[in-house]
C-alpha cells in the first residue's frame, strides 16, 4: 500500500484518495469549501463589514431568519458573515502554527536523527519536556505571558506543537538515516548537509505531511479554547473560539450566536481530522493518531 | 453436530489409514481480481504421502493458487473445483471451511516467528486450537506434548512466547500445530526462505520424516528449484499465473521440457561437486 | 527488565527536571508584579515591598530558581496569591474532584472506545464502521466547551434527566455527612457507605464525565481499529484463520491484545490531556476540581498557582507514561525483554 | 530564616493531609465535628446565595477587602450604614451620633445589649480596640480612619472620635470595608484564628461550614443571641455557592435549588423574570471610566480628547447593555451626595469630525491610531472596545483596544515611561464608603507616580479643590454639591480628562418565596439575609 | 599489499558486541564474506566501508588507517571503494531519477557539464546492461534487477577499484540473479574491479571470490580458497553449511547439531551447535592456525579434514 502510494504525485494520490475513502473525500470537501469560505469571505458574505469593526447595536441579538441567516450577536453583526470570516483567522492561525512548528520540529527532528549519538539524546530529551505538558496549559501559561493577540496563539500553540514532529521526523529520519542510499551516498563522500537535504529529508516528509493534516484540527481546537479562554484573538477580529466565548452566557436565551461558530470549528476540526485519517490509512498506516 | 468430529487416529497419532482418496483436487481454478487473472491451475491433486510442490519467481501465482485452496483469499474472484479432504472449498460455508482449515489441512507460512501470536504463549496457541476443534483437557496437553516431540521439540518450548524461540523453532512449532490437530496435509507457503540454510535442512529434515513416517501430505509452494528438487514427488512450475510445466519430480528436473523451466535450472548457481 | 525500568526511571527524571525549569521560566515570564496579585490593588508602597520580600521576588533569577526547586523537593509549592493558602494544599484539595471526573471519564472512554473500535475494524468498510468512524471524529473535532454547554442545555435544563451543576446536591452535606478519607467523594462515600452522596455524585457525574470522555474515546476508537486492522493483516491472524478461527474469534482473542499496545500509549497521553480538557468543562458544571483553580489563578495572574497546576500535570503526564510502560510489559510480552 | 518558616508550614500541611488521608477521616466542611445544630436546621429554610467567585480570600474584619463581603455583612456589623434612597446613614450598632461644628470630633451612642457570637458584649472598648487594630494592621481599606487623631470610650456606650481634619465620619464609618467591630480578644492569634473560618462579629449570622475550592464554599447559621431577635419566617441558614458560569447559575435558580444569583447576563436576567423567578434593577456606585492620556501621545491635544469623548456611542452602549448599565450622569452615580443631574452625554459624530479635522486627522486627513487597554474577560468593558472601535472607523481612527489581566494593564498604566503607557485607559470605579470623594481624590488628583490618575492629569486648581470636599461634606453639604458640580464640568468638559460611559445596574434574580429584598448599592452584592422572609 | 584490510577488528552496535577481532584482507580475486544471519558480515561490511568506526583494531586503506585519514586521502578512498547493497531500490533514492542518482555519483568527485555528464550517465547504463532512456525514471518505475543494475551503474560512477557487495543478488529472483552475477562477472575484467562479497550463499561466493572467510558470531572460523573450503571444510560449521544447502539431483541437505543454539559465551563460540564438541571446546577459545592450505579455528579441525562430522 505504501509503495503503491509513492508512486503517485500529491494531486493525483489526494484524487485515488478520494476514490477510496469516501469520508475522506467528504473532508477533503469540506476543508476546500472552508478554505474557500476563507478566501471568498469579503464577496460572499452577506455584510461584509460586519467580520471588521462595524457594529449595529439597534439590531443586536436578531433570531436567524431571512435578513440574517444565523441570526446577529450582541451588537447586531451579522452571524453569518462573521463565521466566513472565522474561517480566515482559524486556518491562518492553523496554517501559521503548522508551518512554523513543522518547520523547527523537522529541522531539529532530520538533525537527531541523522546525527544520531548526543545531539539525538539532547534534542529528544529537550522535546520529552515539552512534550510532558499538554498544549493546552502551557500554551495557556504562555498566552498568559505574552498577552493576548492572533500571534500569541500562532506562537503559544507552536511552542507545544514542534516536539511532536520533532519526534516523528527523528525517528523517521533515523530508519532513512539507515536505508542504503544513505550509506551509498556517504560512501560517496557526498557532504552531510546535501545528504540531509537531498536524501535524508525528502524520504522523511510523508508522515510529516499526514500528521499535518490531522493536525490540522487539533490546532483549530486549540486556538478556538485559547480564544475561549479569553487568551486569544480579540474584538473586532472575528474569530469562533472569540465567538463562543463571547455568547457563552446567550447558549439558553439566544442560541445562535453559540451554536453556528461552534459547529463551524467542529465541521472544520472534523474535516481535517477525516482527510488526516485517511491519508494516514493510504500513506502512512503504522502511524499513532493523537 | 459435528460434521468432522475429532480424528478418531488422533491420540496416538497414528497415520490415517485408510487414506486413498485424494487429499487437495484442483481443477480449472482461475483467481482472478479484476478482470486480470492472477494464477491459473488447470489439474493439481495431493495424494497422501504425497509432496507436490508449485515453483515459480515471484509474481508468478504460487502463493495466490495455495490460498486459494484454503478459501483464505480476500478480493478475489475464485472458480474452478478446489476439493480438500472431500469438501468443496469454493462453495462451502464459511463455517465448514472453518471445520477443515488446521484440522484437515494445516498452513505453514513464511515468515517463522510472525505467524504467531507475539502476546500468546505457544502452547496457549495450541491449547486454544484444539478447542476449536473440540478437543481439550488431558487430552489436548497429551496431543500438545506429542505433537513437540514428533518434530524434535521440547516441551518446555509450550511454554515460551514467539519472541523467545529461533525462527527454525518456530516453523517447526507451526508444523507441529499440524500434526496436534490430526491435519492430512500442510500447506506451506515458502516455509524455509526466511530460515538460514542450516536451519532450513533441518526444517526440510523434520518435513520428509513425516512425510516418511506418517504418510502425512504436503503441498509446498517455493521459488527455490533446488530445495524443491530434494523433497517433492510432483512439481508444478508456474510462471505470469499460468502452469508453464508439470510432472513427477524426477522428471521436470532431469528432463525439463518448458524452456522456462530449463532457464529456472539453469540459473540455479552451483556448487563444486564433492562425493559426500 | 529492571535496567529498563531503571533507564526510564532516569529518563522520567530529567524530563521532570526540564520540566521544573521550563515552568520556572515561564513563571518568571508573567507580565505584572506578583507582589501586587498577592498584596491587592490598592496597596501602597510598604505593602508591595513587603510581599515582594516574603516572595523572595528581590534575588536574582539563579537564586530564585534554586530556591524554588529547594521548596518543591520539601513539599513546599509556593503560597497562592489568590486564595493565600499554600499551593500544595490547594491542589490537594482540588486534585482530587479532577481526578474523579477525569478517571471516570478515561474509564468511559475506554469501556466504550475499545469495543467501539472492535466492532468498526469487525465489519470494516461496512456500516458499523463507518458509523464507529463518523461518530469517532467528531468526537475528536468537539470543541470541548461548545459540548458542555450543549449538553447541560439540553440533558440538564430542558429534559431535566441530570443535575445541572455541581458535585451532589448540596444538602446532603448536611443532612448526610460526609467522613473523608482520600478525598475522592465517589470512593469515599462509596467506603463509609454513604448512599445518598454516592448516588447523587453518580448522577451528576454523569453529563460533565461524558463530555471529558468524548475526545480520548473518540481516540481510543480510532486507534484500536486502526491497531486491530493491522493486526488482522498480520501473519498471526492469517495463521489464525489458518486453524479454524472465525473473524470475531480471530480479532477478540487473537489480535486484540498485541493491539492494545498502541492503545495504551495513547491512554497515557490521552490521561494529561483530558485533565487539562477537563478544565474547561469543570467550569461550565461547576466541578470544584483543578479547572477551577486554574481558571481563578490565571485570571489573577497567580503565578505559584500557574505553577504548581502545570507542574503537576506535567508530573502527572511523566507518570502516565511510566505506568503505561509498565503495563505494556503486562499486555505484551515482547515489552518485557526491552 | 523565612524558608524556615515556610517549611513549617508544609510540615503542618503534610500531617494534616496524612491525617486525612490514612486518619478516622474528617467530615467534610464542618472542621472535625458535625455542627449540633445542622441535623434540625434542616427543618428551618436555607437561603442559597450564588456568588460567581471564591466567597472567602480574607477572613479577618479588618484587612478584608474582597468578595467576602457578601457574607462578613451577615456576620459583622459597623456603626452605621448607608441607605442610598435617602441618601443618608441610619444607626446600626451605634443608634445616634453628632459632629463638632468644625467636624472634628464625632460621638457616637452604642445600642445597648448587644453581644457578639463570642459571648462578650458589644461596648464602646471593644469600638475602639476594633478601629485600632484596623488602624494598626494597615491592610484592606484601613486608610477610611485615616483622619482620626484618637479615640475614646467615653462610657460603655458612648465612643467620641477626636480628627486631625474634617471628614464625614458617619459615611466613614458606614463603609463597606474596614469599619467592622469585632471582639478583638477573641483568640490569642486573631489572625491566625480568623484564617481558619473563625468569625468574631455581632451580626445575625455565623460561620457555620467554610471549605475553599468546593461548590458550597460557606454555610452560615443563625446567632440565636442576635440584638434584632428572629421573629418570623426568617431564614436560619445561608449557603454560599459558588457559580463562575452565568448560564448555569440561572439553570440553578430555574429549577429551584438557588435562592439569589448575584449576577446574570441581561438576556438571562430578562428569561429568569419571564420564567417566574423575582428580579431587581438597581443602579449601582459603580461606575466605567475611559480615562486619557492628557501628557503623551496624540491625546495630549485635548481637541482629541474631545474628539473621542464625542465620538464613543453611549446610548448604543447602554442600548447593548440591555440594562446592565444606565447612562452616567457625571463622575457621581445617583444616590450619592455630588451627583449631578442632566451631564448625561450624547455621541456627535459631527463635533468629532470637526475637531478630527481641526487637529489634522479625520477623514481626508492623516490616520490616527489610538491604544487603549481593558480588563479581559469583562463582557461589558469588550462591548465597548467594540462599539468604539467600530464608531471610531468611521472617522479614521484606528482603535487597537487589547484587553489584559488587571495587574498587567495596571503596570502599563503607571509605567515610568509614558511611550509605554496605553491613550485611553478603562477601568471600573467605586467608591469604598458612599461619598463621592474618592473618584476625585484617587482618580484626579495629580500625583508625580501615577497610582489611579490614570490620565495623567496635573492640574493644581482641580488638585486644591479636590483637598477642600472632605471637610465641605462634613460641614456644609451645599457646598459641597457645588463643588463637585464645578469640579465635574471642570474634568469632563474642560479637561476633557475622562468619558464616563456608564454606571452599572445591578440585576439581581431570585426565587419566588423571597420577600423583602432591596439591593444597597452602597454593599455590592450584599444580600442581608435577617431582613428577608421566606414565603410560600 | 592488499587494497583493504581489517587487522583485529571489534565492531558493535550501542552496547552488543557483533564483530570480534577480525582480520581480513580484501586481495585481487576478490574476497568472499560468508555467514548467516546475525554472524556479523553486514556490520564487518559497513566497517571495511568506513561507515562504522571499529571499536577496536585498524581498517586499513593501503597502509593508511581509514580513522586516521585526513580529508583528501578520504577522498581518495571514497573514489576507490563503493557499495552495491542487497536491494537496488534501498540503494537508489526513491524521490530522485535514476539518471539524477548516477549522475551524484559523477559530479562527487569531478565537475563535468551537462551535457558531459548525461553522456556519461548513458555510457554506465550501457555498460551494466540498461537502456539509456531508464535514466528518466524514478526506482519504482523500474524491475528490481534494473535497479540493481542501475546501483551498480551508480557505484562504476567513480571509477572505483574495489566494489563491497553485500547480498547482492540476495532479493532477486533466480533468474534474475544469475544474470546479475553474470555482469558483475563481466564488469570484473571490463573495469578491473576486487569484489569484496557479503553473502550467505555458498554457490554465490563459489561463482565470484577465489579466497572466502566463514564467519560465525562474529568471528572468523575458516578462511581459504573457496574451492577447497568447499570441497574439504576444516571446521564443523563450514562443513554444516555446505551440506545444508540442497543441490538438485543431489542428496537431501542435511542438518547437524542444533541449530537453534545460541552461540557461546565461553570457549568456541561454536561449542553448543558442534556434534564433534569436546571438553577442550568449553575451556579454551580455539585461535586461528593454518592448516592445509588455510587459517581455521578449531581444535579438531585436522579429524574434520579427515571426514569426521559427516555420516
Amino acid at each position: 500500500m505504501t509503495a503503491l502510494a509513492l508512486r503517485r504525485t500529491p494531486l493525483r494520490r489526494l484524487g485515488d484518495l478520494a476514490r477510496a475513502d469516501v469520508l475522506a473525500a467528504v473532508g477533503l470537501a469540506i476543508l476546500l469549501l472552508v478554505v474557500l469560505a476563507a478566501l471568498l469571505a469579503p464577496w460572499i458574505a452577506p455584510y461584509p463589514d460586519d467580520g471588521g469593526a462595524a457594529t449595529h447595536p439597534a439590531e443586536a441579538l436578531l433570531a436567524p431568519g431571512t435578513a440574517h441567516w444565523f441570526g446577529t450577536d450582541q451588537v447586531g453583526r451579522d452571524v453569518l458573515s462573521r463565521v466566513l470570516y472565522g474561517a480566515r483567522t482559524s486556518l491562518f492561525i492553523a496554517a501559521a502554527v503548522l508551518a512554523v512548528s513543522a518547520f523547527a520540529g523537522v529541522a531539529l527532528g532530520v538533525v537527531a536523527g541523522y546525527a544520531g549519538g548526543w545531539a539525538r539524546d539532547v534534542i529528544m530529551r529537550i522535546t520529552d519536556v515539552f512534550l510532558a505538558f499538554p498544549a493546552l496549559l502551557l500554551s495557556l501559561a504562555l498566552a498568559v505571558v505574552l498577552q493576548p493577540s492572533v500571534t500569541t496563539v500562532i506562537v503559544a500553540i507552536a511552542v507545544t506543537w514542534w516536539p511532536w514532529y520533532a519526534r516523528l521526523t527523528a525517528s523517521v529520519a533515523a530508519s532513512v538515516a539507515n536505508r542504503g542510499f544513505v550509506d551509498s551516498a556517504r560512501c560517496l563522500g557526498v557532504p552531510a548537509p546535501v545528504i540531509v537535504f537531498r536524501h535524508v529529508l525528502p524520504n522523511s516528509l510523508t508522515p510529516v505531511l499526514v500528521q499535518l493534516s490531522l493536525d490540522g484540527g487539533g490546532v483549530i481546537l486549540t486556538a478556538a479554547a485559547l480564544s475561549y479562554l479569553g487568551l486569544g484573538a480579540h474584538e473586532p477580529t472575528a474569530e469562533w473560539g472569540l465567538m463562543v466565548e463571547q455568547g457563552q452566557t446567550l447558549f439558553t436565551t439566544d442560541w445562535w450566536v453559540v451554536t453556528f461558530p461552534g459547529l463551524a470549528i467542529l465541521v472544520t476540526a472534523f474535516a481535517f481530522n477525516v482527510l488526516g485519517e485517511g491519508l494516514r490509512a493510504a500513506l502512512d498506516p503504522h502511524r499513532r493518531p493523537r | 453436530m459435528s460434521s468432522h468430529a475429532p480424528r478418531t487416529f488422533g491420540d496416538d497419532l497414528q497415520p490415517p489409514q485408510a487414506a486413498a482418496m485424494t487429499l487437495i483436487k484442483v481443477r480449472d481454478l482461475v483467481v482472478r481480481i479484476g478482470d486480470r487473472v492472477i494464477s491459473s491451475i488447470p489439474v493439481l491433486d495431493v495424494d497422501p504421502g504425497q509432496c507436490v510442490a508449485i515453483v515459480g519467481e515471484s509474481g508468478s501465482g504460487k502463493t495466490t493458487a495455495l490460498m486459494a485452496t484454503l478459501g483464505l483469499l480476500d478480493g478475489a474472484e475464485v472458480t474452478g473445483e478446489v476439493e480438500v479432504c472431500g469438501t468443496d472449498v469454493i462453495n462451502a460455508s464459511e463455517s465448514r471451511l472453518r471445520e477443515i482449515r488446521g484440522a484437515r489441512a494445516a498452513l505453514v507460512m513464511q515468515s517463522p516467528r510472525a505467524s504467531l501470536t507475539p502476546t500468546m504463549r505457544l502452547g496457549t496457541l495450541m491449547r486454544r486450537a484444539l478447542a476449536r476443534h473440540g478437543v481439550k483437557g488431558d487430552q489436548a496437553a497429551r496431543r500438545a506434548e506429542e505433537a513437540v516431540a514428533a518434530v524434535l521439540l521440547d516441551r518446555k518450548i509450550l511454554r515460551r512466547y514467539p519472541h523467545e524461540v529461533s525462527g527454525g523453532q518456530a516453523q517447526r512449532f507451526a508444523v507441529a500445530l499440524a500434526i496436534a490437530l490430526g491435519a492430512d496435509v500442510i500447506v506451506a507457503d515458502e516455509p524455509t526462505s526466511a530460515l538460514d540454510v542450516t536451519v532450513q535442512a533441518e526444517v526440510v529434515g523434520v518435513l520428509r520424516r513425516l512425510r516418511d513416517e506418517r504418510g502425512l501430505a504436503l503441498l509446498l509452494v517455493s521459488h527455490d528449484l533446488a530445495l524443491v528438487s530434494t523433497i517433492a514427488d510432483h512439481v508444478l512450475v508456474m510462471r505470469d499465473g499460468t502452469v508453464v510445466e508439470t510432472g513427477p519430480a524426477a522428471e521436470v528436473f532431469a528432463r525439463p521440457r518448458a524452456p522456462y523451466t530449463r532457464e529456472l535450472i539453469a540459473a540455479v548457481p552451483e556448487l563444486p561437486e564433492v562425493g559426500r | 527488565m529492571v535496567r529498563y525500568l531503571a533507564h526510564r526511571l532516569g529518563q522520567a527524571a530529567l524530563v521532570v527536571a526540564g520540566v521544573i525549569a521550563l515552568t520556572f521560566v515561564v513563571t518568571r515570564l508573567v507580565p505584572g508584579d506578583p507582589a501586587v496579585a498577592y498584596a491587592g490593588p490598592k496597596a501602597g508602597p510598604a505593602e508591595l515591598a513587603a510581599a515582594r520580600a516574603r516572595f523572595g521576588l528581590d534575588d536574582p533569577a539563579p537564586v530564585q530558581l534554586l530556591h524554588y526547586v529547594r521548596d518543591l523537593f520539601s513539599g513546599d509549592w509556593g503560597t497562592s496569591l489568590h486564595t493565600r493558602q499554600p499551593v500544595a494544599h490547594d491542589l490537594a484539595t482540588a486534585f482530587p474532584a479532577s481526578l474523579e471526573l477525569v478517571g471516570t471519564a478515561l474509564l468511559v472512554a475506554v469501556v466504550v472506545g475499545v469495543p467501539v473500535g472492535g466492532l468498526a475494524a469487525r465489519y470494516r468498510g461496512r456500516g458499523p464502521d463507518l458509523t464507529v468512524r463518523v461518530s469517532s471524529v467528531l468526537a475528536v473535532s468537539v470543541p470541548v466547551f461548545w459540548l458542555a454547554l450543549a449538553v447541560q442545555t439540553v440533558f440538564a435544563s430542558n429534559l431535566r434527566w441530570f443535575p445541572v451543576a455541581g458535585e451532589y446536591a448540596s444538602g446532603l452535606d448536611t443532612t448526610s455527612p460526609l467522613h473523608v478519607y482520600t478525598n475522592i467523594t465517589v470512593v469515599d462515600a462509596a467506603l463509609t457507605g454513604n448512599w445518598p452522596i454516592l448516588t447523587s455524585t453518580l448522577g451528576h457525574l454523569v453529563l460533565p464525565a461524558l463530555v471529558v470522555a468524548a475526545y480520548p474515546a473518540g481516540l481510543i476508537a480510532q486507534m484500536t481499529r486502526a491497531a486491530l486492522i493491522e493486526e488482522a493483516g498480520q501473519d498471526h491472524t492469517r495463521m489464525a484463520r489458518a486453524l479454524g478461527f472465525g473473524e470475531t474469534a480471530v480479532l477478540t482473542r487473537f489480535a486484540l491484545r498485541p493491539a492494545l499496545n498502541p492503545v495504551l500509549s495513547l491512554i497515557a497521553l490521552v490521561f494529561a490531556y483530558a485533565v487539562v480538557n477537563g478544565f474547561l468543562v469543570e467550569a461550565v458544571f461547576n466541578w470544584p476540581g483543578l479547572g477551577r483553580y486554574a481558571a481563578d489563578s490565571i485570571r489573577s495572574l497567580d503565578t505559584p498557582a500557574i505553577a504548581g497546576v502545570t507542574l503537576l500535570v506535567a508530573l502527572l503526564y511523566v507518570v502516565a507514561n511510566l505506568v503505561v510502560d509498565l503495563l505494556q510489559g503486562v499486555v505484551d510480552p515482547r515489552a518485557r525483554t526491552r | 530564616m523565612r524558608w524556615h518558616k515556610r517549611l513549617a508550614a508544609v510540615a503542618a500541611t503534610g500531617s494534616v493531609a496524612l491525617t486525612a488521608a490514612c486518619g478516622g477521616g474528617q467530615v467534610r466542611g464542618t472542621q472535625g465535628t458535625p455542627a449540633a445544630g445542622s441535623a434540625s436546621g434542616a427543618a428551618n429554610a436555607t437561603f442559597v446565595y450564588v456568588p460567581n467567585l471564591d466567597v472567602v480570600t480574607d477572613w479577618d474584619p479588618s484587612t478584608s477587602y474582597s468578595n467576602e463581603i457578601i457574607a462578613m455583612e451577615n456576620i459583622y456589623e459597623s456603626l452605621t450604614k448607608y441607605d442610598p434612597r435617602t441618601k443618608k446613614t441610619e444607626p446600626r450598632l451605634a443608634t445616634a451620633w453628632t459632629s463638632s461644628g468644625d467636624g472634628r470630633t464625632w460621638t457616637f451612642t452604642l445600642r445597648s445589649g448587644v453581644k457578639f457570637h463570642t459571648g462578650k458584649p458589644v461596648d464602646a472598648a471593644a469600638v475602639k480596640a476594633s478601629i485600632e487594630r484596623t488602624t494598626k494592621e494597615a491592610g484592606g481599606a484601613a486608610y477610611i480612619w485615616d483622619s482620626v487623631q484618637s479615640i475614646k470610650a467615653v462610657d460603655a456606650t458612648t465612643v467620641q472620635f477626636k480628627l486631625k481634619y474634617a471628614t464625614p465620619l458617619d459615611l466613614v464609618a458606614s463603609s463597606d470595608y474596614g469599619a467592622y467591630v469585632y471582639d478583638t480578644a477573641a483568640a490569642g492569634d486573631l489572625k491566625k484564628w480568623f484564617g481558619e473560618g473563625h468569625d468574631a462579629g455581632s451580626g445575625p449570622y455565623t460561620v457555620d461550614t467554610w471549605q475553599k475550592g468546593r461548590e458550597t464554599e460557606l454555610t452560615l447559621k443563625a446567632f440565636d443571641g442576635y440584638w434584632g431577635g428572629w421573629s418570623g419566617s426568617r431564614y436560619k441558614r445561608v449557603e454560599f455557592r459558588v457559580t463562575p458560569e452565568l448560564t448555569t447559575a440561572s439553570q440553578l435558580l430555574q429549577r429551584g435549588e438557588v435562592g439569589f444569583v448575584q449576577r446574570l447576563n441581561p438576556q438571562l436576567f430578562a428569561q429568569a423574570g419571564g420564567q417566574g423567578a423575582q428580579t431587581s434593577e438597581t443602579p449601582s456606585f459603580q461606575n466605567l471610566l475611559a480615562l486619557f492620556n492628557t501628557t503623551s501621545g496624540p491625546l495630549k491635544d485635548v481637541r482629541l480628547r474631545k474628539a473621542v469623548q464625542k465620538a464613543i456611542d453611549y446610548d448604543g452602549l447602554v442600548a447593548a447593555l440591555k440594562g446592565s448599565g444606565v447612562k452616567a450622569g457625571g463622575l457621581v452615580p445617583e444616590g450619592l451626595l455630588g451627583h449631578t443631574a442632566g451631564r448625561e452625554p450624547v455621541q456627535d459624530l459631527a463635533g468629532a469630525e470637526s475637531l478630527l479635522k481641526e487637529a489634522g486627522y479625520g477623514r481626508g486627513g492623516k490616520e490616527l491610531t489610538l491604544t487603549m487597554t481593558y480588563a479581559q474577560g469583562d463582557g461589558d468593558q469588550q462591548l465597548l472596545a467594540t462599539l468604539l472601535g467600530s464608531a471610531l472607523d468611521k472617522l479614521n481612527v484606528r482603535l487597537e483596544a487589547k484587553p489584559l489581566q488587571w495587574n498587567t494593564q495596571w503596570d502599563q498604566g503607571k509605567s515610568p515611561d509614558p511611550a509605554k503607557r496605553q491613550d485611553i485607559f478603562v477601568m471600573y470605579w467605586y467608591p469604598d464608603y458612599a461619598d463621592a470623594y474618592s473618584w476625585f481624590v484617587n482618580v484626579f488628583r495629580s500625583s508625580d507616580k501615577p497610582s489611579f490618575n490614570l490620565s495623567y492629569l496635573k492640574d493644581a486648581q482641580v488638585d486644591s479643590e479636590i483637598d477642600k470636599l472632605p471637610s465641605l461634606t462634613a460641614t456644609d453639604k451645599g457646598a459641597a454639591e457645588k463643588a463637585y458640580a464645578d469640579l465635574q464640568t471642570r474634568l469632563i468638559d474642560d479637561q476633557a480628562a475622562v468619558a464616563v460611559l456608564f454606571t452599572q445596574n445591578y440585576q439581581r434574580a431570585y426565587a419566588k418565596g423571597i420577600q423583602g429584598y432591596t439591593d444597597n448599592p452602597a454593599y455590592p452584592n450584599v444580600v442581608f439575609v435577617r431582613d428577608l422572609t421566606a414565603g410560600a | 599489499m592488499s587494497l583493504l584490510s581489517a587487522e583485529e577488528v571489534s565492531l558493535a552496535y550501542g552496547r552488543t558486541p557483533v564483530v570480534h577481532e577480525v582480520s581480513l584482507a580484501v586481495e585481487e580475486g576478490g574476497v568472499g564474506l560468508v555467514g548467516e544471519s546475525g554472524s556479523g558480515k553486514t556490520t564487518l561490511a559497513r566497517a571495511l566501508l568506513g561507515l562504522l568506526p571499529p571499536r577496536s583494531g585498524r581498517i586499513l586503506y593501503g597502509s593508511r588507517d581509514l580513522s586516521a585519514m585526513r580529508r583528501g586521502e578520504l577522498a581518495e578512498f571514497r573514489g576507490a571503494v563503493q557499495p552495491v547493497f542487497q536491494d537496488g531500490s534501498e540503494a537508489l533514492n526513491p524521490r530522485m531519477r535514476v539518471g539524477s542518482s548516477i549522475a551524484e555519483a559523477l559530479t562527487t568527485h569531478h565537475r563535468l557539464d551537462r551535457a558531459a555528464r548525461r553522456a556519461r550517465v548513458a555510457e554506465l547504463l550501457e555498460d551494466v546492461g540498461l537502456h539509456p532512456e531508464l535514466a528518466a525514471r524514478r526506482p519504482h518505475e523500474i524491475s528490481g534487477g534494473q535497479r540493481q543494475r542501475a546501483a551498480i551503474a551508480r557505484a562504476l560512477a567513480v571509477e572505483p577499484r574495489l566494489l563491497v557487495l553485500d547480498e547482492p543478488t540476495s532479493a532477486l529472483d533466480v533468474t534474475v540473479q544469475a544474470r546479475v552475477l553474470d555482469l558483475l562477472k563481466t564488469l570484473r575484467t571490463g573495469h578491473g574491479l576486487t569484489y569484496l562479497l557479503i553473502t550467505h550463499n555458498l554457490a554465490v561466493v563459489h561463482r565470484l571470490c577465489r579466497t572466502s572467510h566463514v564467519l560465525f558470531a562474529g568471528r572468523v572460523v575458516e578462511s581459504g580458497p573457496t574451492r577447497e573450503l568447499l570441497i574439504r571444510p576444516a571446521h564443523p560449521y563450514t562443513l554444516a553449511l555446505r551440506d545444508a544447502v540442497p543441490r538438485i539431483g543431489g542428496p537431501p541437505p542435511r542438518s547437524t547439531g542444533r541449530t537453534e543454539a545460541a552461540p557461546a559465551e565461553d570457549g568456541c563460540a561454536f561449542r553448543l551447535r558442534c556434534p564433534l564438541a569436546v571438553d577442550r571446546c568449553r575451556k579454551e577459545a580455539p585461535s586461528p592456525r593454518l592448516l592445509d592450505g588455510r587459517r581455521v579455528a578449531c581444535h579438531r579441525g585436522e579429524e574434520v579434514l579427515a571426514g569426521a562430522g559427516r555420516q
